[in-house]
């Protein structure tokens, strides 16, 4: 059974008034020593404290390896993460996300969900511009120098169910097991989520052809290439697409 | 510029010729070897040095124009010599005290700094000249004050407050050479005016029409009142002991038998703890608490009129830790090397200054260590711990006194 | 009176009995189905409907006869068709946390205060009363305490809508 | 009120929202007769941000960060607790490493917590070493959280069904050597508060309340405990790893200022303990069991409540979800809350520079307390 401590047995003697001389030794002594040691202050400008690796500064990206899904904008608590159109190495349009730092509040949520680890939390804390609009990042100023591992986030969950089973060594996250998956009755064969889908993993399958002759076409995924951005379901006019959670 | 020195010299031979300049009464001739006891005044030499340069430079730029004009002659006369080096002596006086000042504020706050585990000032060598710059930024800001105030003695108040404090510096001497006036009741008169402020700052916190700053005005009317008592009999203690009020004599005294920190020790710590209280400081800070009286009966003096209550405040602290000084441990008089002839030609101001330096670190480590005590606290201490103690002390001085003069108490 | 006596700490099961055999239909019990929540797997918790008329003498009954001598929250619910309050009233010697939750019809926002009962339910109730309407009956001093003085709608409502939505 | 009865003895004093005793934005309008405190009225609400209904618009992950708002101090407990209650709504139990980390956490949070709270108790006595070396302290424990969790205050570190991220490799090392650097630094900071007799004498005796008022007002945590109620959540209604944890809940009879202040020293001692008994649970724990269990965004229908131990009392959310992915209502027991309302109480009788010491042992928080 744990025990009180020094401090709580001293209480119950009652109190010799003990006097001043103890608190104005102990500055007096502190005193002495800090004049001959530095004090724990830094002067910030000048000298900076160390931050760890993990420090959650604000978001990074790493260009190249950008899919421009959306995850971290659905992901945003604040909404300050938008896509915009940008032009790449190539010259090429893609939707890569843009930051206003102003509004975000450093949650590292983007870092966390990235499917690729394309974005990151950063060590930079030192953000602050003259004027509002500077503090809006574009996909090219969200580079990070000095990106290391431990700056790209993981989600290592586990499922419940190969918990159950006793598997305890196989971590994996929501882009790793979640699917969409199709009701087929719903389905009209418009297309539009083999459009929006930032890695092409739907491809529109022909299953038939309906009374006038039309092909019959109905989304056909690809669970490897998939990452669970449920693009596809947030852009589906019959809500024909449902996020298969694998628990 | 040798036409200048020329002038110059010219001149104060004509004048030293006449023997027409004086010097607090006695002929300038007669200065140079008198009893530093007497009459000499460093100051008021300064004053006469500075005058000779500066009215001379002046009387010759006009003389070189209308030569042998009367404007020029007048300037150098014995009487206008006089006049402003009364006039500079007091400048001279100011800025020492106010270097003084800064020098004790900036020594606070690294030493509180430094006992807080933190820098302190940074700005200038070793910080010094951050004070220099809040007075500066102070200086700066707009001068508010509220419309619904009683205007003559909010304004009176604060400008009396100050001032006296101001005075109180100035009138401590920091050497039998450097003083305004040597008059044989000083101590006497510095206790009058340390104990105006009270009143001063009742009326003040009256006048600004705000609750925090009547309660805060209240309160260091109360604590005054409480700590002004044993204050005066430690005084009394240390004048039957040394039979003097002039400052001089009581630390001539001293230097020839004994600091009277050695007989009156119980003394000294009541001393201090008075020294504390009166200047308002912590933990006795009950008029300004800013926890829950916003800054007490500062709290709508905005802008410099605050900073100078500030600076006024030091130099309270100032004239409280040089009577301590004064009082036990011997003023300018150092031990053992006074002996030497150039103890008392370069560095007695020096030296008095170091020690009330010394003795404010005792009201550094108070503020550092102690949190601030409360109202009824604080008179019981007052009237129950240290009027005791101080009426013990006089007791003990009276019988040290008679041992002392008869021989024995009967 | 032995009955009247006060019990310290009542254990589960003569809470549920006390409390039925006292009020009878007027308090109903319902039983978690949660499996892995360890509050309740270990029996401090206990859920219970009561009717508007009798929370009064329940709160009384519960300080006086059971021993719980501390409100942790009053809160409201709007439903929409009718109100909710719940009360969450706890035990210091058994840790034992009763819910009571009370229906209220929407066209009639009454309901006794339990603050003489107990002095903490006083603010919670003060706040229920200006976010959702919930007007208690008997409460020294049911003003508004977050929001302005001079707000005349209820904010926590769920027909009051929020600028904007995700 | 002041239009009830004039009365030429005393006088109603405002002290807040801008003042230096209100530690964040609230008012206690205290009546006051010379020195003597007669009456007292507080008054919040300045924050009031409808938090609550802010969470009726938003997913249940993105809460957490939020909850991490409601106080500056305690964020850690916080979003801990809204992680709690959608457990206890997902009915799951978090894998065993998740729940040793929370407890370090949280341990580190209510340190911190308090240290914030006694420099606050240094300034409202009137002594700036005490706030700074304080301060000083909360500093490297500060240095900890963001060693854990990457953030110093904003930690949203829980996850609902474990944590964001095992600890890292030189954490284990960095939080033992900080504890015990602490535990040394405690002891000087205690010799400048319990070993002077002024600020004993500040605190011992004023804002005295018996255990059954202090019940039957709902005060909670350590003011509770200096009041004699000797119940602790973390002992009383373990949860997460709390029931296997080893610790000493101090409890005082005397109910007055100095009670709750060395209630709260010896919590932080306490919480030393337990940190280091979790960290040596954690190192018998592989370093790749699970820490975080992959739940569905949606909740079920139905109506949970959960409770913790916060820093400054017992904090309770009460959720009822509706089946989507998003609360139907959430409710949050604020325990500052509850204590601020028995200020009146508290300040009863006392002397007007006795308001700041005993306010200040209720450790205010304004953004929990107005939500």
């Amino acid at each position: 059974m744990a025990q009180p401590t020094e401090y709580y047995s001293k209480y119950p003697k009652k109190f010799k008034g003990t006097g001043i001389i103890t608190p104005v030794l102990k500055v007096f002594k502190h005193m002495f020593k800090t004049t001959f040691h530095r004090p724990v202050t830094i002067l910030y400008p000048y000298e900076k404290e160390w931050v760890p690796d993990n420090y959650r500064g604000r978001p990074g990206l790493r260009f190249d390896r950008c899919l421009g899904c959306g995850i971290c904008v659905r992901a945003c608590p604040t909404t300050c993460i938008e896509l915009v159109e940008v032009a790449d190495d190539d010259g090429k349009m893609v939707l890569r996300p843009q930051v206003n730092v102003g509004r975000c509040m450093m949650c590292g949520y983007c870092a966390e969900y990235c499917p690729v680890d394309a974005m990151t939390t950063t060590t930079d804390y030192e953000l602050a511009e003259f004027n509002r609009y500077d503090l809006i990042y574009d996909p090219r100023r969200l580079h990070f120098e000095y990106t290391t591992d431990m700056m790209e986030v993981h989600i290592e969950e586990h499922l419940m169910s190969n918990l159950a089973k006793g598997i305890t060594d196989q971590p994996t996250a929501f882009y790793n097991t979640d699917r969409p998956v199709l009701e087929d009755k719903k389905c009209i064969g418009c297309q539009k989520c083999a459009k929006v889908c930032p890695v092409n993993a739907i491809e529109m399958v022909v299953v038939g052809q309906n009374d006038k002759g039309k092909d019959i076409k109905r989304p056909k995924i690809d669970e490897a290439t998939c990452i669970s951005c449920s693009n596809c379901i947030i852009d589906c006019p019959k809500d024909a697409l449902k996020m298969n959670e694998v628990l | 510029m040798s036409g200048l020195r020329e002038w110059i010299v010219n001149r104060a031979t004509d004048l030293a010729d006449g023997g027409s300049v004086c010097l607090n009464g006695h002929e300038y001739s007669d200065i140079v070897g008198m009893s530093p006891y007497d009459v000499y005044n460093l100051p008021y030499d300064i004053g006469v040095k500075v005058w000779e340069s500066l009215g001379g430079l002046i009387a010759w730029l006009i003389n070189l124009f209308v030569p042998n004009n009367a404007v020029s002659f007048a300037l150098i006369s014995d009487t206008a010599t006089n006049a402003m080096a009364i006039v500079l002596m007091v400048v001279v006086i100011f800025a020492i005290g106010f270097v003084t000042n800064l020098t004790m504020i900036w020594q606070e706050r690294k030493f509180l700094g430094r006992q807080m585990d933190r820098r302190g000032t940074m700005i200038g060598p070793l910080g010094y000249l951050q004070c220099l710059g809040d007075g500066l930024k102070t200086f700066m800001k707009e001068n508010v004050a509220p419309r619904a105030i009683d205007k003559k003695i909010y304004w009176w108040g604060v400008v009396l407050v100050i001032g006296t404090s101001v005075l109180l510096a100035c009138m401590i001497p920091l050497s039998p050479r450097w003083f305004i006036v040597d008059y044989n009741t000083g101590l006497l008169l510095i206790f009058a005016f340390f104990a105006l402020a009270p009143f001063l700052i009742m009326c003040a916190g009256w006048a600004q029409n705000n609750k925090y700053s009547l309660i805060g005005g209240l309160r260091a009317a109360e604590l005054m009142i409480s700590y002004e008592v044993p204050m005066l009999i430690l005084f009394a203690g240390t004048v039957y002991m040394t039979g003097s009020f002039n400052i001089g004599d009581i630390i001539t005294w001293q230097e020839e038998h004994i600091w009277l920190i050695v007989p009156q020790i119980v003394g000294f710590f009541v001393c201090l703890v008075c020294a504390i209280a009166e200047s308002e400081r912590v933990p006795f800070d009950l008029s300004e608490a800013e926890a829950e009286l916003v800054e007490g009966w500062q709290t709508e003096y905005a802008g410099m009129k605050w900073g100078l209550i500030m600076l006024g405040d030091y130099f309270r602290g100032f004239v409280a830790c040089a009577l301590v000084n004064i009082m036990f441990l011997g003023g300018w008089s150092m031990p053992i090397i006074n002996e030497f002839d150039w103890y008392y030609q370069y560095f007695p101001e020096l030296f008095f200054v170091l020690k009330t330096c010394f003795v404010f670190i005792f009201f550094i480590t108070a503020r550092g260590a102690l949190p601030r005590v409360r109202t009824d606290q604080i008179v019981n201490v007052g009237w129950k711990v240290l009027m005791p103690l101080a009426v013990i002390n006089l007791v003990i001085t009276i019988l040290i006194k008679w041992i002392w003069d008869y021989g024995g108490v009967f | 009176m032995a009955d009247e006596q006060k019990i310290e700490s009542p254990s589960y099961d003569d809470i549920i009995s006390l409390i039925g055999s006292k009020f009878g239909d007027k308090v109903k019990f319902r039983q978690s189905t949660k499996k892995n929540v360890r509050s309740i797997n270990e029996k401090r918790r206990i859920f219970m409907d009561a009717d508007r008329e009798v929370i009064l003498d329940l709160a009384y009954f519960l300080r006086d006869k059971l021993n719980f001598e501390q409100a942790s929250m009053v809160t409201g619910v709007d439903w929409v068709d009718h109100m909710q309050v719940v009360y969450h009233i706890t035990n210091y010697f058994n840790s034992i946390t009763v819910e009571i939750v009370v229906n209220i019809p929407a066209d009639d926002l009454h309901v006794a205060s339990v603050a003489p009962v107990w002095g903490g339910a006083n603010w919670h109730e003060r706040e229920t009363y200006e976010l959702f309407g919930i007007i208690f009956d008997g409460h020294p001093k049911l003003e508004r305490l977050l929001t302005p003085k001079s707000y005349e709608f209820f904010p926590f409502r769920k027909s009051y809508k929020l600028r904007g939505s995700q | 009120m002041a239009q009830e009865k004039m009365n030429a003895d005393k006088m109603w004093l405002t002290m807040g929202p801008q003042h230096p005793f209100s530690h964040g934005l609230w008012t206690l309008r205290a009546q006051v007769d010379g020195e003597i405190v007669t009456d007292a009225e507080p008054e919040v609400g300045y924050l009031h941000r409808g938090w609550e209904k802010e969470c009726e618009q938003r997913d249940y992950q993105k809460i957490i960060p939020m909850a991490d708002r409601l106080c500056y101090s305690a964020s850690m407990t916080w979003s801990h607790l809204f992680c709690k209650v959608a457990e206890e709504a997902l009915d799951i139990e978090v894998p065993e490493r998740a729940q040793y980390l929370r407890v370090v956490a949280d341990e580190i949070c209510r340190i911190q917590s308090h240290l914030m709270w006694l420099a606050a108790v240094g300034t409202d006595a009137g002594n700036l070493t005490i706030f700074l070396w304080a301060l000083r302290e909360r500093e490297f424990m500060l240095d900890l959280n963001v060693r854990l969790c990457g953030q110093r205050l904003t930690t949203n570190y829980p996850r609902i069904g474990g944590v964001r991220n095992d600890m890292p490799y030189y954490f284990e090392r960095d939080c033992l050597r900080g504890i015990e650097r602490f535990e040394k630094a405690l002891w000087d900071i205690v010799n400048l508060t319990d070993d002077s007799s002024i600020f004993v004498g500040r605190v011992k005796g004023i804002g005295y309340i018996s255990r059954e008022e202090c019940a039957n007002l709902g005060i909670t945590g350590p003011a509770m405990r200096g009041c004699g109620v000797d119940y602790d959540v973390r002992r009383d209604d373990p949860y997460d790893a709390y029931g296997d944890m080893d610790f000493y809940v101090p409890v005082y009879k005397d109910g007055d200022a100095y009670a709750r202040f060395r209630v709260r020293i010896e919590e932080m001692f306490q919480s030393c303990s337990i940190i280091k008994q979790a960290m040596k649970k954690l190192e018998s724990i592989p370093k790749t069991a699970p820490y975080r269990l992959k739940v569905p965004k949606a909740i079920p229908e139905g109506t949970h409540m959960a409770r913790i131990e916060d820093p400054r009392g017992e904090s309770v959310m009460y959720l009822i979800s509706d089946g989507t992915d998003r609360p139907y209502r959430l409710k949050v027991r604020s325990p500052v809350f509850v204590n601020v309302s028995a200020s009146k109480r508290m300040v009863q009788g006392v002397r007007l520079a006795d308001i700041p010491t005993v306010m200040a042992m209720i450790d205010m928080c304004l953004g929990e307390t107005d939500r």
